[in-house]
C-alpha cells in the first residue's frame, strides 16, 4: 500500500511522542551540560600525592627561604618560610608564580652558537680552545656561592679574572669600600637599629634587599604610626604626572625634588648639618652651599633646615642610596652613620674578595679572548669587549648578545647555597637543595667547568667544606624549627643535615667601629648610574630572571597596580 | 525544580512560583491537546470533510454562493446561508418540485433533466441497480477537454458529499473534483465511459436526503447560464468589452485553446475551491 | 483514523526502540582494563581482606585512590602464578617501572571534591555503600566511557532510567545528596565542589 | 523560472494582489545578506566564546541585553492587542491582531535567540528551569518568556495553516479551527505572563541595590520599576504595532486596515503613556530625594556623566513622553496620519530609550568612590547579530505578509466564532 | 556553631606590592590569558592605588585590595542568580559561586557594587607544559563562566579532610589561611572567624579605625578594612566618584 504525506505525519507525531519516554532527550541534556563542565581542552591539574619541600629562592641574591608545595614531584605552589630570619616569611610578588618559570615559553632549551642550536660538546671545545689561547673572565651575579668558589678557583688557575655583577644594594655601598679599602662585599646596613632612615629614591618598600627585611621592619615599627619608632623619610623626584612611587606613597615623609638633585641635595644637607653644628663636625665641607643645594632640588632652604632637623632629631640615622652616588656616602659619613650602630657596617669575616665586573668593560680587559657569564648575572648586564662570550642562562632575555647561549638549570633545579643577602648586616648561610629534576640538556657554569677541568672541586664538596667550616667556627646560630645556638650543635654532620632541611645559619652582629672611612674633602657628586627614582628599582627590575611568570605579565597586564618592566614580558 | 532535585526548597515563595508555572504550563498543554483531541474527532465523526467545506463555502465568492431557487428564478435574490445543504433549509420544501424529463440543449451545452447537479460540476443519474453513477457536466469536460492526468480513488472507499473524491491534471493546473453526495464507490470509469463513479449511497438513493441539495431542471439552466457568463468575463481577451450573455458555442478543450488565461482563478471559481 | 493511529503507534514503538536499546550503545563505548584484577583471588590466596590494605589513606588524609605498581610490587616483583594477566602486569608495568593505566570507574570530575578520610573515618560509611560490592567480584568489569560527558557509566548508573538500581550503582550528584539527605548532613556547595 | 513563480503564486491567498516573485526576492536579499552576517557573528561568539565581543567584567551586559529589552518591550502589542481583542471584546482591532501576533512572535523568538548567544553556557540554561532560584527576576523571566513564546507559536500556528496551500490539508485546516477556538484561552494566559516577564525585566534592575542608580524601593516584592516597564511596554507596544501597520501600508502601497484602527491604537497607547509618563516622574522625585540619599548618593551626579546628563532624563519625560501623549489622544492632531505615526514614533523612541538607560547608565556609572566612569562600544560581532536579529524579523514578516492572511481576516470568520 | 569567615585589611600596612594578587592567582589556577586586560582579566583579588589627589609632599597614596566582600546580609548576587549557582554558606559564611552550576548570564557582575566578580572570558589555557604547575587542590574553570574569591575553600577541603583524618570534628585553624593572608608580606591581611569574639580579626572589626565599603547600601560585607587616615575612611562611603582621583594606569 501506499504511504501518505498523512501517514508520515501520524509516524512522526508518535515517534516525537515516544522518544519522550525515552532517555535520549534526557540523557543528552545532563551529558551536554557534563561536557560543558569538563571541557576536554580544558588543562587539569596533575593527580597524584602532595607534599611540602623547603629550599630557597635563589632567582635574586637574597635567598628568601621558601616552602614549596609538589604534586606528583612538580612544584605547584611557592610560600614564604615564617622561621627564616633572612626573608622572615614574606616574598616578592614573582616568587608566588615561580613555580611557572620552568615552564616558560622562553626558557632555553638547546645550547646556541650564534643563534643556530649545537651540542654541550661543541660549545666546551670552544671554550677549552679559548682557555689555551688567552686570557678568561668570568662573570658571576651571586658572589660567595659555592659555585662562585668553583669559578674562581678555575679562572684563576689560568690567571684570568673573576668578576661580580653588583646587585643594586651591593653598588650603593661601593664607595664605603673604596674609601675604607675593604672593598663592597662585606658591609650593610644596620637598619634594624636605626630609628630615622633618608631614603635617595631606593625602592625600600618595594624591591630593595630581601622582600621580608625592611617591609617588615617598616610594618612592625611605622606603618599607620603617627609618630613612628622609624622614621622613613623618602627623597625622590614624582613619577610621571603627579604620581609617586610606592615608597614615597607609604613613606612618614615623602621629600620631592627634582630628578638627579640627589647628591645635591645630600651636600646641602651636610652643609647645613655642620654650618648649623646640628652634627659633631666630622668629614669634609661640602663646597655647595645651602642656597644652591636649594635651586637645585626644588626645595627651598627652610625646606632643608627642617630636613636635616628631622634627621638629627631622631638617631641613629642613616641615608641610603639608590646606586654608587658618593655624595650621599658622604652624607652619612657627615651623619657619623659609617660603622656604627644603625648605620653602615661591616659584617663580614669569611667573605671573599673581588672586583666589581664594570672592569671587564672597555680596554681595561680587552684583552680577554673569552668571557663566561653565569647565569645568575642579571641579563641587562652586557660586556662591551670583543670578547668570545659564553652566556650560561635558563631563560632568554632576548637578543642573541652573547656568542654561545647555554642552557642553566631553572628554578629549584640546581643544589646551589645561599650566601649573605648584599645590605644584610649579619652574615648568612644557607644551603638550597634542588627540588626538581633538571632537564638533561641543561648545566650549570660550575658543571660546565668541571667538565673542562678534571681537578676542579665539585659544588657539593665546596658545601660540605663549608659547613664543615662554619661548624668549626662555633660561632652564630642556625635558625631552623626552632633556633639552636652552634657550639649546641653536637656534630658537623647533624650540623650540615640541619642546613639541608632548611634551616638557616646566621653569624653575630657587627661591632661597631670594625668600618672607618676617613674623607679629606666631598667627593665630586659622581654620575649615578641609574636616576635615583624608586619605580625604576623595583623587585621587578631588581629581580634577575629576564622573564616574569605568566602571572606576574597578568598582574601587570589586568591590573593598574604595576607597568610591566620593559623586556620583562612573558 | 521537584522535590529533591537540588535547589528546591520547600519555601513560600518556591512553592507559589513553581505551582503557578506548573498551572500555566498544564493550560498552555491541555488548550493543545483539545485542539488536537477535537481534531481528531472530527474526523473520526466524519465530519472534517463537511466541516472543510462549510469553512470554504463561506469564502467562496458570492456569485457561487447563490440558492438554487434563484438560479431557477423562483425567488429574486437569495444567496444560501446552509452550504448547499437544501435538507437543513426551512425554506426548501415550500419550492419543491420536480423537474421534467429529457436532455436540454438550450445554452449551447447539454444537461439532463433526470440528472442532478452539483455546483462543483459534477452529475448524478439514477441507475437500475440503485446505486448511482457520477460524471462531470459538459461545461467541465468541454473545459478540459482530454486531461493529462486522473487520480480516481480506490474502489470501496467511502467518499463525503463536498470532500475531494478524484484529481485531475491539465497543462499543470490541479484540479480537485467535489463529490456530489455521500457513499461507497462501487465502480470507476473514466471520460470514455461517460461516467466517472460508481456510488452505493449511504442512505438509499430514493431517500430525499441523499439528492436534496443537487440542482435539477430550471435551477440547472440557472445555474449554467452564469457559469457560462462567468466564464465569458474571466475568459475575455483583456481589454475588450464583455461580449453578450449568449457568447455562442463553448469549444472543446478550452484550455488548450486559450492557455494564456488565468486558468487558476477560472478553474477555482469553475470547481469551488478557494 | 485507524490507518493514522496505526502510524502514530509504530513511530511510537520505533521511537522507544531507539531509545532505550540503540541509544545506550550509541553513547556509551566499551574500554577493556589493561588486565583482568580479581578482587576475589586476592582474598582467598593473600589474605587482603580489608579494602583499606591496599586502598589506603595517606597520613594528610588524602586517599590514595587506586595501588601504585610499586604496591603490587610487593609481592609481584616476580611472577607468582601463572595467569597470564599477571605476567602483563610484571613484565608490562612493574619491571619497567611504568604505573599501571586503570581505568577508573568512579572517577569524579575534577570539579568534584570527595574525602575519603571524611566519609570512612568520620562517618563510618562501609566502602560498599558507594562501591557496591566490586570488591568481592572476581573479574575486572568493561569500562564504559560516555563519549559525550567523558566519564564513565557508573557515574550515570548501569540502568538507564536511574530506577530500581542496586545500592552503589550511581555516583550522581543527586546520589551523594540523597545520602546526605538520609543521613541529615547539611553541605553547601562547595562543600564538594572545587 | 515562469513555473517557479506560477508555484509561489499558488501559495498566495486567490485574489490577493502580491508583487512578483522575483521582486520579492530582490527586497528580501539584503536582508537575508544581514542575517546570513547576523548568524556568522553569533556562530562565532558561541564557537571563540564571548571574547568575540567588547563585553566586559563592568559592562557585563550591553548592546544584547538592550535590544531583549527594547524589542520585548515593542513586542508587548501581540499580548495586549490579543487581551484587547480576546478579553475586552474589542472587535474593531481584529484586523490587525494576526499581524500583531507575528510581530510578537518576532520580538520574542529574536530575543530569546540573542540570549542564548549572550550567556557564556547555553548548553546549561536548562540549569534555570532545573534548579530555579525563584527570588530571581532573571527567572521569572526566563520562565515567563519561554511560556510565552511557546503561547505565541501557538497563536502563530493557525495563521500559518491559513496559507493557500496548507489548508488544502483537511487535517490542518480542521486543526486550525480547532485551535482558533480555544486562542482567546491563549490569549488570556499570554496576557499573564506578558504582564509578569515585562515586569520583572523591570525589576530585573530595580533590585539592584548594589547599583543605587537602578536601586528602587517597591512594592511587595516588586520594586517600583516592575510596574513602570510594564505601563510602558504597554504604551509602546500599540504605537509600535502601528508604525509597522503603516510602514507595511506604505511600501505595498495598499491600505491594509481602516484609518479607525490606527486612530484606535493611538489612542490606547497615548493614554497609557500618559499615564506612564505621571507614574514615572513620581517613581524619580521619590528616588532621587530619598532612596537614593538613604544609601549615601547624591542623586545629582548620576547625571554629572556626559553624556548621561539630565538632559536624557527630560527628553525621556518630555520629548519622548508627554509630547506623544499628547499628539496620540488630542483628536485634531490624532486624525491626521502624519501626527499621529510621528507621534507614535516618539512613543517607541521613548520606551527604547528608557531600556537603554537601565541597561547601559545603570553599569556605566561608579559605585565605589574610586571607580571610573566607563564607557563602551560594541563590537562588529554584537551589531551584526543585532543586525541578523532585525533581519530575521523583517523577514519573517515579509514571509508571513506575502503567504498569510495578515491583515485580512478569513469572511467566515463568524463560522468560526459560531462554530460548527 | 557556625563560622563567619572575614577579613580586617590594614591599609596603613599595604605597600601595593602585588603578592596577595599573585599567590590568589596562583592558588586558584587562574590562567594568565595573553589578551586580557584592566577589564577583561580574572584577579579575584585586586589591588587598587588611590590617591588623595593633593599634589608635591602633601600627596598621599593608598593601596586597596578589593576581594569578593562576602556579604552577610541581601547579599547582592545571590539574590539575582536564576540558578543558584550563587549560595551563602551556613557554616562558614562564605559565598559561594559555583562554576560548573553559572551558565554565565553575568547579572551577578552587574549586582555586584564593589565589582569583585569576574568573568572568563577566554577558555582557560597555559603555555605548554605549566598545566604541571597547577594546584591540584582547585578545579580550572571553564570559559563563559563567572568566578570571584571563595576564600581559598580548596585549603578549608584540605584542613578538613585533615582534620577528619586525625578522628577531629573541628579544623586546625592554622590549616586554613587563605593564599593572599599567607603572601602578604606585611602581614595587613588578618583573617578570622568574626562569630568568635576572641579571634583577633573579630576584635579588630570593632576597632574606631576599621570600616567597610559601601557600609550604606546594607550588605553587610564580611572583609573589613582599617586605616588611621581620615581621608582613607572617607573613600569607604562612595560619593558616586567624587571621590579623590583615581590613578590610571
Amino acid at each position: 500500500m501506499k504511504v501518505t504525506r498523512r501517514d508520515l505525519l501520524g509516524w512522526s507525531a508518535g515517534a516525537a511522542a515516544g522518544l519522550l519516554f525515552t532517555p535520549v532527550p534526557w540523557k543528552l541534556l545532563d551529558d551536554t551540560s557534563i561536557w560543558t563542565q569538563n571541557w576536554r581542552w580544558i588543562p587539569q591539574p596533575t593527580r597524584g600525592p602532595v607534599e611540602v619541600k623547603q629550599s630557597f629562592c635563589t632567582l635574586c641574591p637574597n635567598g628568601c627561604g621558601v616552602r614549596v608545595r609538589m604534586a606528583a614531584g612538580w612544584p605547584v605552589g611557592v610560600a614564604g618560610v615564617a622561621s627564616d630570619p633572612i626573608s622572615r616569611g614574606a616574598l616578592c610578588p614573582l616568587g608566588f608564580a615561580a613555580q611557572q618559570l620552568n615552564w616558560h615559553p622562553q626558557r632555553v632549551h638547546t645550547v646556541r652558537h650564534r643563534g643556530n642550536s649545537t651540542s654541550w660538546e661543541e660549545a666546551r671545545v670552544a671554550f677549552a680552545k679559548a682557555c689555551g689561547e688567552g686570557k678568561i673572565a668570568i662573570v658571576d651575579g651571586q658572589p660567595g656561592r659555592a659555585a662562585s668558589v668553583a669559578m674562581k678557583t678555575f679562572v684563576e688557575k689560568r690567571d684570568g679574572s673573576y668578576r661580580v655583577a653588583l646587585a643594586p644594594e651591593a653598588q650603593a655601598l661601593a664607595p664605603y669600600g673604596a674609601w675604607s679599602g675593604l672593598g663592597a662585599i662585606g658591609l650593610g646596613y644596620d637598619l634594624e637599629n636605626a630609628q630615622t632612615v633618608v631614603s635617595f629614591g631606593a625602592p625600600l618598600l618595594d624591591g630593595w634587599g630581601a622582600p621580608g627585611r625592611f617591609t617588615r621592619l617598616w610594618a612592625e615599627r611605622a606603618a599607620g604610626m603617627a609618630d613612628p619608632q622609624l622614621r622613613l623619610i623618602q627623597v625622590e623626584a614624582p613619577l610621571s604626572g603627579t604620581a609617586v612611587s610606592r615608597t614615597a606613597a607609604r613613606a612618614w615623609q615623602w621629600v620631592p625634588i627634582r630628578a638627579g638633585s640627589e647628591g645635591a641635595l645630600a651636600a646641602g644637607l651636610a652643609r647645613v648639618l655642620l654650618d648649623e653644628h646640628l652634627v659633631r663636625a666630622r668629614g669634609p665641607m661640602p663646597t655647595m652651599t645651602a642656597g644652591e643645594a636649594a635651586d637645585q632640588t626644588g626645595l627651598s632652604g627652610g625646606a632643608i633646615l627642617d630636613l636635616a632637623r628631622t634627621m638629627v632629631a631622631r638617631p641613629p640615622v642613616v641615608a641610603i642610596a639608590n646606586d654608587g652616588n658618593p655624595a650621599i656616602a658622604a652624607l652619612n659619613v657627615v651623619l657619623g652613620a659609617v660603622g656604627t650602630r644603625g648605620g653602615i657596617v661591616r659584617r663580614s669575616k669569611l667573605a671573599e674578595s673581588y672586583a666589581s665586573a664594570d672592569a671587564v668593560i672597555g680596554a681595561s680587559y680587552g684583552t680577554a679572548r673569552a668571557v663566561l657569564i653565569d647565569s645568575t648575572v642579571p641579563w641587562d648586564f652586557v660586556p662591551q669587549t670583543d670578547a668570545e662570550v659564553f652566556r650560561f642562562a635558563a631563560w632568554d632575555g632576548g637578543a642573541g648578545q652573547a656568542d654561545w647561549l647555554l642552557p642553566a638549570p631553572g628554578f629549584l633545579e640546581e643544589l646551589t647555597d645561599v650566601p649573605t643577602a648584599p645590605a644584610s648586616a649579619i652574615e648568612t648561610y644557607a644551603v638550597a637543595p634542588s627540588l626538581v629534576n633538571a632537564p638533561a640538556e641543561v648545566q650549570s657554569a660550575a658543571q660546565f667547568l668541571g667538565s673542562i677541568d678534571p681537578a676542579a672541586i665539585a659544588v657539593e664538596k665546596i658545601i660540605h667544606q663549608r659547613c664543615d667550616d662554619l661548624f668549626r667556627g662555633r660561632a652564630g646560630t642556625v635558625y631552623g624549627k626552632e633556633a639552636t645556638a652552634v657550639a649546641k650543635i653536637a656534630s658537623a654532620k647533624e650540623f650540615e643535615e640541619q642546613l639541608w632541611k632548611g634551616a638557616v645559619w646566621v653569624g653575630v652582629p657587627p661591632r661597631s667601629g670594625d668600618l672607618r672611612c676617613e674623607l679629606k674633602e666631598w667627593p665630586a657628586s659622581g654620575s649615578s648610574g641609574r636616576s635615583g627614582n624608586a619605580s625604576n628599582a623595583n623587585w621587578s627590575s631588581a629581580w634577575l630572571a629576564p622573564v616574569l611568570p605568566p602571572l606576574a605579565s597578568k598582574l601587570c597586564q589586568e591590573s593598574n597596580l604595576r607597568e610591566a618592566p620593559v623586556g620583562r614580558k612573558a | 525544580m521537584f522535590p529533591g532535585i537540588d535547589g528546591f526548597h520547600w519555601t513560600i515563595s518556591h512553592v507559589v512560583f513553581l505551582s503557578l508555572f506548573f498551572i500555566v504550563a498544564l493550560i498552555i498543554l491541555a488548550t493543545v491537546v483539545s485542539a488536537v483531541w477535537r481534531t481528531a474527532r472530527d474526523f473520526r465523526m466524519h465530519r472534517a470533510v463537511e466541516f472543510c467545506w462549510k469553512s470554504e463555502f463561506a469564502e467562496l465568492p458570492e456569485a457561487e454562493r447563490l440558492c438554487r431557487h434563484q438560479l431557477a428564478g423562483r425567488v429574486r435574490s437569495k444567496s444560501c446561508g446552509n452550504a448547499f445543504e437544501c435538507s437543513k433549509c426551512s425554506e426548501y420544501s415550500q419550492f419543491a418540485v420536480l423537474p421534467p424529463r429529457g436532455i436540454v440543449h438550450d445554452l449551447g451545452i447539454g444537461y439532463c433533466n433526470d440528472r442532478f447537479y452539483h455546483r462543483g460540476h459534477t452529475w448524478v443519474g439514477r441507475e437500475e441497480d440503485g446505486t448511482l453513477s457520477v460524471g462531470l457536466d459538459e461545461l467541465a469536460e468541454r473545459m478540459i477537454g482530454i486531461p493529462d492526468s486522473i487520480e480516481m480513488p480506490e474502489k470501496g472507499s467511502e467518499i463525503e458529499v463536498n470532500g475531494t473524491v478524484w484529481r485531475m491534471k491539465k497543462n499543470g493546473n490541479e484540479i480537485q473534483v467535489r463529490a456530489p453526495i455521500d457513499g461507497t464507490i462501487v465502480g470507476i470509469g473514466g471520460p470514455n465511459e461517460g461516467w466517472y463513479l460508481k456510488i452505493r449511497p449511504r442512505l438509499d438513493a430514493n431517500d430525499p436526503a441523499t439528492l436534496r441539495h443537487l440542482l435539477r431542471g430550471a435551477e440547472v439552466h440557472g445555474w449554467l447560464s452564469r457559469e457560462l457568463e462567468r466564464l465569458q468575463v474571466q475568459l475575455r481577451p483583456p481589454n475588450t468589452a464583455p461580449s453578450l450573455a449568449d457568447g455562442g458555442e463553448l469549444m472543446h478543450g478550452l484550455m488548450d485553446a486559450i492557455p494564456e488565461a488565468d486558468w487558476d482563478t477560472v478553474l477555482a471559481d469553475t470547481f469551488l475551491e478557494i | 483514523m485507524s490507518r493514522n493511529a496505526l502510524a502514530a503507534g509504530l513511530g511510537f514503538a520505533v521511537a522507544l526502540l531507539c531509545g532505550w536499546v540503540a541509544f545506550p550503545r550509541a553513547l556509551y563505548v566499551q574500554r577493556q582494563q589493561p588486565l583482568e584484577f580479581r578482587h576475589k583471588t586476592h582474598a582467598e590466596k593473600s589474605g587482603i581482606t580489608q579494602c583499606n590494605d591496599c586502598h589506603a589513606l595517606r597520613d594528610d588524609g588524602v586517599f590514595a585512590g587506586l595501588p601504585a605498581a610499586a604496591t603490587c610490587a610487593a609481592c609481584h616483583a616476580e611472577r607468582m602464578g601463572t595467569s597470564k594477566d599477571e605476567a602483563i602486569l610484571v613484565d608490562k608495568y612493574i619491571k619497567p617501572g611504568q604505573e599501571t593505566p586503570w581505568l577508573v570507574y568512579s572517577r569524579q570530575p575534577a570539579n568534584a571534591w570527595f574525602s575519603h578520610a571524611i566519609h570512612v573515618r568520620r562517618a563510618a560509611l562501609a566502602c560498599a555503600e558507594c562501591h557496591a560490592a566490586y570488591g568481592e567480584s572476581d573479574t575486572a568489569r568493561i569500562y564504559e566511557l560516555n563519549r559525550i560527558s567523558g566519564y564513565s557509566r557508573d557515574i550515570w548508573g548501569h540502568s538507564m532510567s536511574r530506577l530500581g538500581r542496586a545500592p552503589g550503582d550511581g555516583m550522581k550528584m543527586g546520589d551523594c545528596e540523597d545520602c546526605h539527605r538520609r543521613h541529615k548532613v547539611e553541605v553547601g556547595c562547595l562543600g564538594c565542589h572545587e | 523560472m515562469a513555473s517557479t513563480a506560477m508555484v509561489d503564486s499558488r501559495w498566495i491567498a486567490r485574489g490577493e494582489a502580491r508583487t512578483s516573485l522575483p521582486q520579492f526576492l530582490l527586497w528580501l536579499a539584503p536582508w537575508a545578506i544581514m542575517l546570513a552576517l547576523g548568524i556568522y557573528a553569533g556562530g562565532r561568539c558561541l564557537y571563540y566564546g564571548l571574547n568575540q565581543t567588547h563585553l566586559d567584567n563592568r559592562f557585563a551586559f550591553g548592546l544584547w541585553i538592550f535590544l531583549d529589552l527594547g524589542v520585548i518591550a515593542l513586542g508587548a502589542g501581540a499580548f495586549f492587542t490579543g487581551f484587547l481583542v480576546y478579553i475586552l471584546k474589542r472587535a474593531e482591532l481584529r484586523p490587525i491582531l494576526n499581524s500583531a501576533v507575528v510581530l510578537g512572535f518576532i520580538c520574542y523568538s529574536g530575543a530569546v535567540a540573542v540570549l542564548m548567544v549572550d550567556v557564556g553556557q547555553p548548553l546549561r540554561a536548562w540549569f534555570t528551569f532545573w534548579h530555579p532560584n525563584t527570588h530571581s527576576m532573571l527567572t521569572e523571566v526566563s520562565f515567563c518568556i519561554t511560556c510565552y513564546l511557546l503561547v505565541l507559536c501557538l497563536e502563530y500556528i493557525p495563521i500559518l495553516l491559513r496559507n493557500r496551500q496548507l489548508r488544502k490539508l483537511p487535517s490542518f485546516l480542521v486543526f486550525e479551527h480547532q485551535l482558533h477556538k480555544v486562542v482567546p484561552v491563549l490569549a488570556g494566559v499570554g496576557t499573564l505572563l506578558s504582564f509578569f516577564h515585562q515586569g520583572s525585566l523591570g525589576g530585573l534592575y530595580g533590585v539592584l541595590r548594589g547599583r543605587p542608580f537602578a536601586f528602587r524601593e517597591g512594592f511587595f516584592i516588586w520594586p517600583s520599576t516592575f510596574f513602570l516597564f510594564i505601563l510602558s511596554a504597554i504604551a509602546a507596544g500599540p504605537s509600535f504595532l502601528m508604525l509597522v501597520t503603516a510602514l507595511v501600508e506604505k511600501i505595498t502601497g495598499r491600505r491594509l486596515v481602516p484609518g479607525e484602527v490606527l486612530q484606535r491604537l493611538g489612542f490606547i497607547s497615548g493614554v497609557l503613556l500618559g499615564v506612564y509618563v505621571a507614574a514615572k516622574s513620581i517613581d524619580t522625585l521619590i528616588w532621587l530625594n530619598f532612596t537614593s540619599p538613604a544609601v549615601g548618593f547624591a542623586p545629582w551626579q548620576y547625571y554629572s556623566y556626559q553624556p548621561f546628563g539630565l538632559p536624557i532624563l527630560l527628553v525621556e519625560i518630555v520629548l519622548f513622553g508627554l509630547l506623544p501623549a499628547f499628539l496620540l489622544t488630542y483628536r485634531r492632531t490624532a486624525a491626521r496620519r502624519g501626527w499621529l505615526l510621528s507621534a507614535a514614533a516618539l512613543a517607541c523612541a521613548g520606551v527604547l530609550l528608557n531600556r537603554f538607560v537601565m541597561t547601559v547608565q545603570t553599569l556605566a556609572l561608579p559605585t565605589l568612590a574610586f571607580d571610573e566612569f566607563l564607557s563602551y562600544t560594541p563590537s562588529w560581532q554584537e551589531v551584526a547579530s543585532f543586525g541578523g536579529v532585525v533581519a530575521y524579523g523583517v523577514i519573517v514578516y515579509s514571509l508571513s505578509y506575502r503567504y498569510l492572511p495578515l491583515y485580512a481576516p478569513p469572511k467566515g470568520e463568524n463560522s468560526h466564532v459560531s462554530g460548527n | 556553631m557556625n563560622a563567619r569567615y572575614g577579613m580586617v585589611i590594614d591599609l596603613d600596612r599595604c605597600t601595593g606590592c602585588g603578592a596577595c594578587m599573585m599567590a590568589c592567582a596562583a592558588e586558584n589556577n587562574v590562567p594568565p590569558i595573553p589578551q586580557a586586560s584592566t577589564r577583561t582579566g580574572v584577579t579575584p583579588m585586586l589591588v587598587r592605588q588611590v590617591s588623595n589627589g593633593m599634589e608635591g609632599g602633601a600627596r598621599r597614596e593608598v593601596f586597596i585590595p578589593i576581594l569578593c566582600m562576602h556579604c552577610e546580609h541581601e547579599t547582592p548576587c545571590v539574590h539575582v542568580c536564576p540558578q543558584q549557582a550563587v549560595e551563602v554558606d551556613q557554616a562558614t559564611g562564605i559565598v559561594m559561586q559555583m562554576p560548573q552550576r553559572c551558565l554565565g548570564c553575568r547579572y551577578c557582575m552587574t549586582a555586584c557594587p564593589y565589582h569583585a566578580r569576574y568573568f572568563n572570558w577566554w577558555d582557560p589555557a597555559w603555555p605548554a607544559g605549566m598545566e604541571k604547575s597547577l594546584n591540584p587542590g582547585v578545579a580550572v574553570r571553564m570559559r563563559g563562566v563567572v568566578e570571584k574569591c571563595n576564600m581559598c575553600h580548596g585549603r578549608l577541603h584540605s584542613a578538613k579532610e585533615k582534620a577528619a583524618a586525625a578522628g577531629k570534628r573541628e579544623i586546625d585553624f592554622a590549616d586554613y589561611v587563605p593564599a593572599c593572608v599567607e603572601a602578604c608580606p606585611t602581614a595587613a591581611i588578618r583573617f578570622g572567624n568574626l562569630a568568635d569574639e576572641n579571634d583577633p580579626a573579630a576584635r579588630e572589626t570593632h576597632s574606631p579605625d576599621a570600616f567597610r565599603l559601601l557600609a550604606r547600601i546594607g550588605t553587610e560585607p564580611k572583609v573589613y578594612y582599617k586605616s588611621k587616615e581620615a581621608w582613607v575612611k572617607e573613600l569607604a562611603e562612595s560619593k558616586s566618584g567624587r571621590g579623590p582621583e583615581v590613578k590610571h594606569g
